[in-house]
């Protein structure tokens, strides 16, 4: 058994860095319609190859084809679009108030508005998702206050979060969003476990666990996917995969070698691979998973393929190690443009009423950062100094009582 | 009231829990159809069913972190982590997520989980089934942590535990499950049967958090301790021939800060027993706080007996195990001192 | 999108439990020699039937068949049945000598002899193996002596391990056996940073890192099958398969949904099931990863489909969790008695060769026990208690020191 | 010499590391092509190439994990992980396993590997950028804790991490990376440019482990601290005109025990400063050391100054963060006891 070759480490790289041009060459894009969609009751060894393929509905001129095709009715993709826009135009407000000084952090979700939005729309008001902090898209999907929003940017007397938590790490319980933390990967397990419980009860909620691509790589993703099924937990895990995690490519997490989507063969549940700048493919993928996970199929996981098109955070440069060009070269484009061309081709807007929403939305969105600058920016407004000692406990006990004395608040 | 070993006071209180509260379940590696290595889960799934009580996946992190959703949901789950030594891969979830999800969710959501988990030394089990990592779960704001030293109290503190709204680390000490122990290793095994505190109701009762027992009274030198070194400390008070008084802390967060600091004020002395490896263990906590709300009473250096800071070594278990003769040598510089 | 059907919490469990007739029906045995053989350098794309077959050579007649028949010489197959005979018979003492009071602690890797026995002869002695409790066999096969095993079992004064660690903790690093822990799982991510070393440094080692089936559902296993991939280590992973962990059958760590050699699919490395009890399958299989690896392949993925015969440890009574005649029922029979069928059958051995080898190696495990009880049995002897003190850090600290002083040693 | 910032001064430790030891290697999210969310790890990819410094996945765990099978190998790795809140993952690799090799393999085996990470507050980064976990690794019998407080002894130091056999966790104070800071947030920020601890030989050199330093002499209290605080420190005894002796620890394990108690002995007081939550914090250890050593020396409680027993909260980043005029009033308490 002696060695002919000498070993050597194989340390992953992308295929442009800053400087080169950009290549998507080596990414493999089915065209849309192509791939089957079987019945939800079909066993998961009926459908390995679906993590190999790519749900896409919406074609290059905007036609929604083949056997995913949800046939929604305009409304609801109406909804799906200002959710969308509003996330968009939200993101870039916020994000200059950042540079202004007003908030400490940020971050967008530019590129990756369908998902959230879609998703929202797709499942009940009582389910419960677990978030990432980048799907503001649900809250928005579901009329979340954007003041409120604001104000926890802000850290301001009226933060909802009470000054305790970092910008945009939001809770928003009875909008189905569960609390957000700094930490990646940690709730994806929750989402499990609160998909259990409702089985436990007999109850018909569903969970939806997000997780970004380069943080499959935690041991709590795995954790998560085996307890999901282990005992068959209504949930749908969604990895995001937007290509980057700050300034790793998606090769470190695993991308190189095969899909996110395959990671489901492992644990014998169905994995689904999506164009997840296709808000048609996502809602239809998604229904699929919640329709599954409701009639006791059990776990879905669906690996949402798009793009990061900002940068990861208000602390993060692209350019420093990305082609500047690479988030308008992304061949599956922009998720707005494509459900905005969409209905345009099927009569149902107009760049006209596009306008006019996007200039409803700025207005919305302007109101309510003007409204949160007057109850105050970070730093000028903020809650009473006491929410720092509450709600570490229930009740607190004498150490924090006599720690709040000692601070004189 | 029956006699009960620990270990039945523990099965008893999961017992009575789920009986009462339909939201109470009970899951973690072997708990289910064996009824646990320690068998503190026994019949519990022929009783209340598998769907309440199941064997779960080898991946502690997971256990805690489903625990962790249920809880979100609404439901009380009770896990069980097989040995102390084990929780470690757990420790990510219990610190960043169930201690902080109340506060930075800003209320809406909590972690009203008990997560039970034998711990200690005295069995041989050498080093990855032996230690105590108490200090550890002190340190962590959010996180409260319980350890019983007697069957009666194993039951009503953990039933208070499960009711409990906050999440809470449930220290089992392992030697005491099927008779106390004082570390007199080279005497008869003695049985819960002849000991008062073996003495439990059947049904529902709780001891709070945060209250002290103090388990003798004396005025020479106060004497803290929780869980096995309960046993260890009186064996070494007794021999010692000192008049000290010994204080079981039950739960060291919440810790009942009143009944120590009233003790020492009144002894002017004090010793912390422990078993977990001294630097940086809890015992610099106790004897921090007690130097300083009792300086101007204190007559002699606080002292500490506790594990070396080694690992957990199999073959010197007696030499590694604080047992009563170290507390005895202790006593007496305390008193010289 | 209401919910016609209440869901349900699934809870996996067992074919059968005390009292119940033993049914192993739901098993699919392919026939041996069945599995195709794919060169070593085929992409992992075109292996992903692998995982879901069942690599077998040995017949129900004990002949070698099909395409993964390694025709090893008879002197190599001798030693393997060497090996696991060793193995059966110093178990079944040690195990007595626990009953006996002469240890603490012991556990026996019965039924599962022919995985260690196997890999440690189709390696090279630099390769570095990262074992679980139960691959004994390994170190029978490389003549590990056994009065070392004996005395690290009575933690007497000769216990190569110093007295620090629980019996059959061993370490043997000049036998590549790493050092065993009792935490289960968190050495497999040691045997991918191993092999990323040894490639790293264009050396020609490769490891092998061993896991539980049960062990599998811990985050370790993921992020070390993640690194693997990622780095494309030189390294075999290996699932032992015995169907149990403690009381626990497979089911609960996710054998009821898929196979654990799938487990590879989510991360682009061949994933082979092998026939555990077959020593030549598990030979062949070790061989073709191992080549694999040595050409730069990477990672491969092996799940060793086996039963464990015994209890999970002396704490352990496997007759209160599963049917007592399930052992000897195991459709893959045994593994000595299947080597050992195979030799007779190709005139390589025979009854009398056996019992003569059977009655040498009683009398090696015999003379070996008694020699370390000569030494001294648990508690009679052991190390200095300064050894308590040693080894904690390179050179002791001042607690270290301070504390010895105090105990007076 | 030249002028660095800290960051300058660990990215030159970790340089001329690999530049004369090939057996060295850096990963860690984030470290290869992009040089660090800190910058800390900058160029070394572009000079050492991608096989000595390397992104790697995110999984703390699986970094640790994979860098002691590395070290078991013979080679000394170097780790990052991006922020000390997201150590946890890789806690039980580091204690069960990191800690354990060497003990447990009678010397067979050992984890030579540093695991680098920024660590404390200052910085608004709420929750999951500011914690301080130190107190966590000092328990654990088999780790050592480094953690400078300047550019000087962070290369010194870390150069002897990387050399040292045994495994290292260094602490990196993320509010001194670019600059001193004494808690004084309202004020023109500082450079290393104008300290004299910012001028870094450019070569190798190496800053012992459990050697600390004194950084101001003083007669009437001895003020303990590492990391930021010892800049924080600093500035509460310039606002108290009291003639403290501060001493700056820079390794808590192994720690400098006889510096302590010799200046503790001389002006028989003792005030503790740092960052972590109070509460089993590493403070309790110190005092509890002082007080043991120093008993009939001591002529007032020892003090200590510490973050609050909450998590780390977002808008309250100067309510929580222990700044001088909580070491001010510490001090005038401490003297007039
Ligand atoms: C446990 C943990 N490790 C590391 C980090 C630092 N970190 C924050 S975001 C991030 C990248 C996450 O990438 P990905 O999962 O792909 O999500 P994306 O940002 O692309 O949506 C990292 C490494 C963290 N927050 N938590
Ligand atoms: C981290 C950790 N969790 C739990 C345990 C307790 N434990 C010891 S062995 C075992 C079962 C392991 O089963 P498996 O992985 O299938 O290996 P097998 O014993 O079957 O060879 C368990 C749960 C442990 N040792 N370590
Ligand atoms: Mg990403
Ligand atoms: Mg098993």
């Amino acid at each position: 058994m002696s060695n002919p070759t000498k070993l050597s480490l194989h340390v992953p790289a992308p295929h442009a860095r800053p400087g080169d041009p950009v290549n998507f060459d080596h990414l493999v894009i089915p065209a849309a319609g192509e791939l089957r969609c079987p019945d939800i009751a079909t066993p998961e060894s009926q459908l390995r190859d679906l993590p190999f393929g790519l749900i896409r509905v919406l074609d290059a001129e905007g036609r929604a084809v083949g056997p995913w095709n949800p046939s929604l009715d305009p409304d609801h993709l109406r909804r799906g679009l200002r959710a969308m826009l509003l996330t968009r135009l939200f993101d870039d407000r916020l994000f200059r108030a950042h540079r202004q000084g007003k908030t400490t952090f940020y971050m967008k979700s530019t590129g990756e508005e369908a998902i959230g939005a879609a998703q929202s729309l797709a499942l009940n008001a009582t389910d419960m998702c677990f978030p990432t902090y980048r799907v503001l898209s649900w809250l928005m999907a579901r009329n979340y206050p954007l003041i409120d929003l604001v104000n926890q940017i802000f850290s301001n007397e009226k933060d909802p979060l009470k000054g305790r938590q970092l910008p945009i790490l939001y809770s928003a319980r009875a909008y189905g969003f569960y609390s957000l933390s700094g930490n990646v990967g940690t709730r994806i397990g929750h989402a499990v476990g609160w998909a259990m419980a409702s089985a436990y009860k007999e109850d018909d909620k569903i969970a939806l666990g997000y997780i970004g691509e380069g943080t499959t790589a935690e041991g709590d993703f795995h954790e998560a996917l085996t307890f999901a099924s282990v005992y068959r937990a209504p949930v749908i895990l969604c990895v995001t995969n937007n290509q980057w995690a700050i300034s790793t490519f998606q090769g470190i997490a695993g991308g190189e070698a095969t899909t996110f989507a395959a990671k489901a063969l492992g644990f014998g549940i169905p994995g689904l691979r999506v164009d997840g700048n296709d808000f048609l493919a996502v809602h239809a993928a998604t229904d699929w998973a919640a329709r599954r996970a409701r009639a006791n199929g059990g776990a879905t996981l669906i690996e949402m393929f798009t793009y990061r098109a900002a940068g990861h955070s208000t602390s993060d440069d692209p350019t420093k190690y990305r082609p500047a060009d690479e988030p308008k070269s992304w061949p599956l484009g922009d998720p707005i443009e494509r459900l905005k061309q969409h209905l345009i081709l099927i009569g149902e807007w107009s760049e006209q009423r596009h306008e006019a929403l996007v200039a409803e939305l700025t207005e919305a969105v302007r109101s309510a950062a003007k409204e949160g600058e007057a109850i105050g920016t970070f730093g000028k407004s903020r809650p009473s100094t006491r929410e720092m000692f509450e709600g570490v406990y229930k009740e607190p006990d004498w150490r924090l009582i006599e720690q709040r004395r000692e601070l004189g608040v | 009231m029956t006699n009960m070993t620990m270990v039945q006071a523990l099965n008893s209180a999961l017992d009575v829990a789920m009986q009462r509260d339909p939201d109470t379940l009970v899951f973690g590696q072997d708990v289910g159809y064996f009824g646990g290595v320690f068998r503190v889960t026994d019949k519990l799934q022929q009783k209340h069913g598998a769907r309440r009580c199941f064997d779960a996946p080898i991946a502690e992190g997971g256990i805690v972190a489903t625990a962790i959703g249920m809880g979100a949901y609404g439901l009380r789950p009770i896990v069980e982590i097989q040995f102390a030594d084990y929780i470690l891969p757990a420790f990510d979830q219990l610190v960043s997520e169930a201690a902080r999800l109340r506060y930075r969710s800003g209320g809406e959501f909590w972690a009203p989980i008990t997560v039970r988990t034998p711990y200690g030394g005295g069995i041989f089990g050498g080093q990855t089934h032996s230690q105590s990592p108490e200090a550890l779960f002190a340190h962590i704001s959010g996180l409260k942590t319980v350890i019983p030293s007697n069957p009666y109290d194993a039951k009503g503190l953990l039933l208070t535990a499960i009711e409990d709204d906050d999440p809470v680390i449930f220290l089992e000490p392992k030697r005491l499950y099927n008779g106390p122990f004082d570390g007199r290793h080279d005497q008869a095994l003695k049985t819960w049967a002849d000991h008062p505190m073996g003495e439990v109701p059947e049904g529902h009762y709780t001891v709070p958090l945060g209250k002290a027992a103090t388990v003798r009274e004396g005025s020479a030198v106060t004497v803290l301790a929780y869980g096995t070194m309960v046993h260890v400390a009186l064996a070494g008070i007794e021999d010692s021939g000192i008049d000290a008084e010994l204080i079981d802390l039950r739960s060291i967060v919440p810790l009942d800060i009143d009944s120590i600091v009233a003790s020492v004020r009144r002894t002017g002395r004090c010793l912390i027993v422990h078993e977990a490896s001294r630097f940086a263990g809890f015992g610099g906590e106790l004897s921090a706080l007690v130097q300083e709300r009792c300086f101007h009473y204190l007559r002699s250096p606080i002292a500490r007996v506790a594990g070396w800071d080694t690992p957990y070594p199999h073959a010197f278990e007696w030499d590694y195990f604080p047992g009563p003769a170290r507390v005895t040598a202790a006593l007496q510089r305390t008193m010289e001192a």
